[in-house]
């Protein structure tokens, strides 16, 4: 047993933290360090300094355009990242659609795609949940009917982030009706968002913001040739891809970075309190739980087992954490003492609901691992 | 030992309910203040020779409806506090005022750093000889856009904290308002060598904590009804949601797990109506100030936890539609966080209990329960 | 709406506190005080007490020797038992079968039964409970068969508090197969414990200590007579039964003498720490919140209103608050230091699971309140 | 980063598990010290020149190992914290003999009223022409029955805290032993003018304390290692349990509400899990006491939690027959029950994390990460 990271893991941090120290703009790390808001421009510049560096796609295969880099260097960045101030990498085309179409899809959509995703010409977003489905995701309505060469899509996609920036959507609908199972017959299909009878309606969050979108599909014909894989096939693509989205949620660096921020800001409100400094110690206890835990399911990632069910712990806990941090801020600061905290406590009461909420992920821990 | 409510107390819930039905304010603020007096309702908790009626049952019957219906006036900092300021204060002739509508108050008294606590007050008021000069700042001072005067804290020499009546448009003060999350406006105060009259002393050095206090308390009481209407709707909304929204087949409501957290935001919604009951009877029966705190505070703490329950698990319950500014559940929850908070949030409260019950002689609080 | 109690019920609550102080025999409280366990013989001594003051059945109606209390009264004097450190009555006689058979029975049984249960000749037990069903009470094994004028009982009854002291036990049995309901069947039948082919086998609970039992009914022959009411009607009694019992649950009296002692002991243990301060605090209010929601119970119970389903939160935080009381007093004296205390903690891990579990009674809450 | 273990890691933990399995222990105290030597336990996190092996990852296997197996040894007393201290103080000579099982040792530190805390030493040491003379009381010392030397913390006049070696049968030495629920032996000790030869010091005055909290440190992660292994035996016991049992005709673990409580415990294991390891690279990687102490107080603070948490809902799922003697879950919720309060409880870690964190200066906290 090894629980420390390696010489040549640490040059690596280094390497990174200096790059990203280095290249990333101010204003950028400025707005991030507000909490405020970001435009789609502040994502294209950011993505581009990485993209040219060769390090846009930690989790592509390196013949894609990937870095090459094992678990826990991939752990090392995304660490650094949230060090950094850096913003996310929109995780829609370069997370969500990349792996399925890499694994999934054919030469010539590859071919078409991913670069562009590379280069941050093309900004993505997800076509996955619909007014009557949520956590049930295979009860969705959205049909795709077979015209020729084309199919004909009509639906209502919800709670879609970044819908307003995206030039592309990646929709699952359905291509032939319900028969046996529900998850038979969906399709998982590319469209362009400039396509006639796509349109986008902003919705507004109890926060203010505006992330998430409708996006409405009437009569919407794209070419049979963008659809991944097979017809039918959808739903297989669609878990891939949800096991993939499930991983990245903890967000435990940036919880590291919120509870700097908390205690900057009960020193700045001179908070001496024991009982308050025991909450932040609570939450600081777990965090350090969650990421020694993160370690973990890397290591056994690094040995070559594929992230299980465990990482249900890591959406889990990492969001209540997460969510406890903005809770102790809003306590700190005080009722309209500073409309940013209240705006981050309520923008993220999202978090234990939006990737599998965290009933969801109970019911996943009890049947695939407890086996009940 | 009888909780039913007189045929006036009806009457005044269901004028209140129905006033609060057809006005909804979801994050607006209409000034309704015309009609308030015209019905009476700035009179609750006054005496009768001011034109008032009822008492802190009265308010709380008032505030679980504008809870219940949102209305975001501000009839708690107006009215209650600063009318139970008054009140303590011994100055009919402004609560009569205050009563016809014809004068609107709003209390200044938290300082930066001071958390909550009303003797943490920094502002001073220098004696001179045509009246007073004030220096200092006030934050979170609630609803003064629409005061005409403020009922400030300061400290007078050594003699400790007084109040004074300091009108709206004083020179030297200068008022940075913000609209709040919650529809409400809220503005820091400062005081740049504001000049008062003689007779700007509302409650002379010495005397201002508690007659502050008695004011904050009657506050958080009304705070705590309102509380109790904001999470009953939560709870019916979310438990309505979740019997007609389908998932895998069944509604919502047939999960068990569901079910079971629907029944604990239940319990602690029944513990929230005892709390707010209880702050009700304790301001009506307690004459001791060290007991009336005591059960103020017992009952804020709980009602904080209770409510935040309530509200996050009612945003969780409900899933991404809940996070919508469209749908009314979001706009619940965030005044149900500011309520949580406002006059002291949980920690404060429990602090400010363990003070009074642990630190105190046994004796004296077996006493005071 | 007046929230506060008359003079007379002052008054009441006085002449009650007095006679506790004066009439409890020294040794009894000293036992209670101390966490002691109780023998038999200081059950009967305190029942003989109140007996001969004619207080032993606040519950009953006044006609076969209740006192004639309104529910306000009957909650003043359970609350002066406790603050008294009185013990309880125990319930299996007074406040179980004895309502059953007043309300089902006939006159011979009222006759023959409930005299003895006054006077304390007679103690019960109760014989709900099977190895194979806990909260699923209905699906008991159980059988009564006909045979002439008697019944012959074969079965186990488990969990039995005070088996071993008990001169009869009320049992539940099927008398007739199982058909389309499970709860149709079953009768409610009095059985002597000296009856030929009854034994008790103790259980010891994790605490060391001896309360409860299990029953084995070998061949056990009583006459049909000894069976309440109906044949085949014993599941309507039972749930009577259980809704009397959850009622009496809550024991916030109890609580608050807890509270003290923890108090107490706080101060012998110089434990001067706001935030143990503040952990008594939290459970101090939340007391407070339940007192006053029993005041609105018992207010709606005078007003003529039945217990409802109400009474589950009496009796799920009830039980919940008697635990937190028990850990931290175990907090306050640490490991070791006081076998009391761990025992204590220990024994009242049962409060949450007995007379229907807490995880039962939210499912009540659910069904029976939010109609889900 | 490589969580797989060595095969001598594998050789030693399967072993302890064979052990464990065939000598169970509920409650009682079999005593196969013997045994343990003869195995090489009794040097596990010894140098090797003393016949000892590994660190605290082989000590964490092995305890872990005897979590699950509910083994009742004084293996953490006498062992991890006698052996520590020993090592701390550089007496390898009776370290060699505590490893070849001739000697054993308990460790005596905490006082009446110290609320785990190992500074607050009131136990006076005098030194006089031929050694020392104790006077003292100490409180819940762990396994005292078997140990046939003491090692006391005192206080010799104003110099601080030193460390004695107090033979078992020493005169004026009161012993008050009783077992504990959870088949142990402890004892009270009372020290009422205890002679000592000159060389019965085993650590002078003024470094007693950092040798001391050394050694609590390592006991600490030892308990931390054996609360992941009862933990585990009450998750797996709970999940079979509900599988097996039926109740309205299907099994208790069909219930979501049930099965989520079972998710939670897993996720409260897990934690558990990553902080017995976090603990084990704290004791292996840190040389710096600050760091040491805080990353083990926030070890024992999460275990303590998650252990309690563990451990109430595996009764409470179990229901009737959980509260039954006669049936093993019991036994592993009053050891857990133990283990959570044993040097120092959730309280007193989270104080002393906070302590050497917040109260820190900033700098010094984000290097000793």
């Amino acid at each position: 047993m090894n629980l420390t990271f390696s010489p040549e893991e640490r040059a690596f941090r280094a390497e990174v933290r200096e790059f990203i120290a280095t290249r990333l703009p101010d204003d950028i790390r400025r707005k991030m360090q507000a909490g405020d808001h970001l435009e789609k421009d502040d994502y294209y510049r950011w993505q581009r300094v990485l993209f040219e560096r060769g390090w846009i796609a930690p989790n592509w295969p390196k013949q894609y355009g990937g870095t090459g880099w094992d678990p826990i260097r991939r752990h090392i960045f995304s660490e650094e990242l949230s060090y950094g101030w850096a913003p996310r990498l929109l995780p829609f085309g370069l997370s969500m659609v990349a792996p399925v179409i890499i694994n999934f899809g054919n030469d010539e959509q590859r071919a078409r795609f991913l670069p562009r995703i590379l280069s941050a010409e093309d900004f993505w977003c997800q076509g996955y949940s619909e007014p009557g489905s949520g956590s049930d995701l295979a009860s969705l309505s959205t049909k795709a009917e077979r015209k020729g060469d084309n199919y004909v899509i009509n639906g209502t996609k919800t709670w879609i982030t970044a819908a307003q920036w995206a030039d592309w959507i990646f929709v699952l609908a359905r291509t032939s009706p319900v028969e046996k199972k529900r998850q038979e017959g969906i399709s998982f299909i590319l469209v362009d968002m400039r396509t006639p009878g796509v349109t986008v309606r902003e919705i507004t969050t109890i926060d203010g913001g505006h992330e998430i979108n409708e996006v409405h599909l009437e009569n919407v014909e794209v070419p049979v040739t963008n659809r991944v894989g097979e017809e039918g096939g959808g739903w297989t693509y669609a878990k891939f891809l949800l096991e993939h989205e499930r991983t990245g949620t903890a967000g435990i660096a940036a919880c590291r970075q919120m509870l700097t921020q908390l205690t900057e800001l009960r020193d700045r409100e001179d908070i001496e309190d024991r009982r308050f400094d025991e909450r932040i110690a609570e939450v600081d206890i777990e965090l350090t739980a969650l990421a020694f835990t993160e370690l973990r399911v890397l290591a056994a990632e690094s040995a070559g087992t594929r992230p299980g069910p465990e990482s249900s712990i890591l959406k889990l806990k990492g969001t209540e954490i997460q969510q406890a941090l903005t809770e102790l801020a809003l306590d700190a600061g005080g009722p309209y003492a500073d409309v940013a905290l209240a705006r981050h406590y309520f923008n993220l009461r999202k978090a234990t609901i939006y990737a599998g909420s965290n009933e969801i992920q109970k019911n996943i821990i009890a049947k695939q691992i407890l086996k009940v | 030992m009888d909780f039913t409510l007189s045929p006036e107390q009806v009457l005044l819930r269901d004028s209140v309910a129905r006033f609060a039905a057809s006005h909804p304010a979801n994050g607006t603020r209409p000034d309704y203040w015309k009609t308030f007096a015209e019905l009476g309702w700035l009179g609750v908790g006054a005496p009768e020779d001011v034109g008032g009626f009822g008492g802190p049952t009265e308010t709380l019957l008032l505030m679980e409806q504008c809870g219940r219906g949102l209305v975001a006036s501000p009839y708690v900092s107006q009215v209650v506090f600063a009318g139970s300021v008054l009140r303590e204060a011994g100055r009919t002739d402004l609560l009569k005022q205050l009563v016809e509508g014809k004068r609107r108050f709003a209390v200044a008294y938290e300082e930066p750093h001071a958390r909550y606590d009303p003797s943490r007050v920094d502002t001073q008021a220098q004696e001179s000889a045509g009246g007073w000069t004030l220096h200092g700042t006030k934050i979170r001072v609630l609803d003064p856009s629409t005061a005409d005067t403020y009922i400030v804290s300061a400290r007078s020499r050594d003699e400790g904290v007084a109040l004074f009546l300091v009108p709206a448009t004083s020179a030297n003060l200068e008022r940075s308002a913000y609209p709040s999350e919650d529809g409400h406006d809220v503005a820091e105060l400062r005081f740049d060598g504001v000049r008062l009259d003689r007779d700007a002393l509302l409650v002379r050095a010495g005397d201002g904590l508690e007659v502050l206090e008695a004011g904050i308390d009657a506050a958080t009481a009304a705070l705590c009804a309102e509380a109790l209407g904001l999470c009953t709707v939560m709870l019916e909304t979310t438990v309505e949601y979740l019997k007609m929204r389908q998932q895998f087949g069944v509604p919502l409501s047939s999960f068990q797990a569901l079910q079971h957290r629907m029944a604990e935001m239940y319990i602690e919604l029944e513990l929230m109506r005892s709390m707010a009951y209880f702050a009700a009877k304790t301001l009506e029966d307690e004459t001791d100030p060290f007991a009336r705190k005591r059960g103020i505070s017992a009952a804020k703490a709980q009602i904080a936890k209770s409510g935040r329950f309530i509200g996050q698990q009612a945003i969780q319950l409900h899933g991404a539609i809940g996070m919508s500014e469209e749908y009314k559940i979001g706009h619940y929850f965030k005044r149900m966080s500011f309520v949580e908070r406002l006059l002291g949030d949980r920690d404060y409260h429990l602090r400010r209990f363990v003070e009074l019950t642990y630190s105190a002689p046994r004796e004296a609080v077996a006493a005071a329960w």
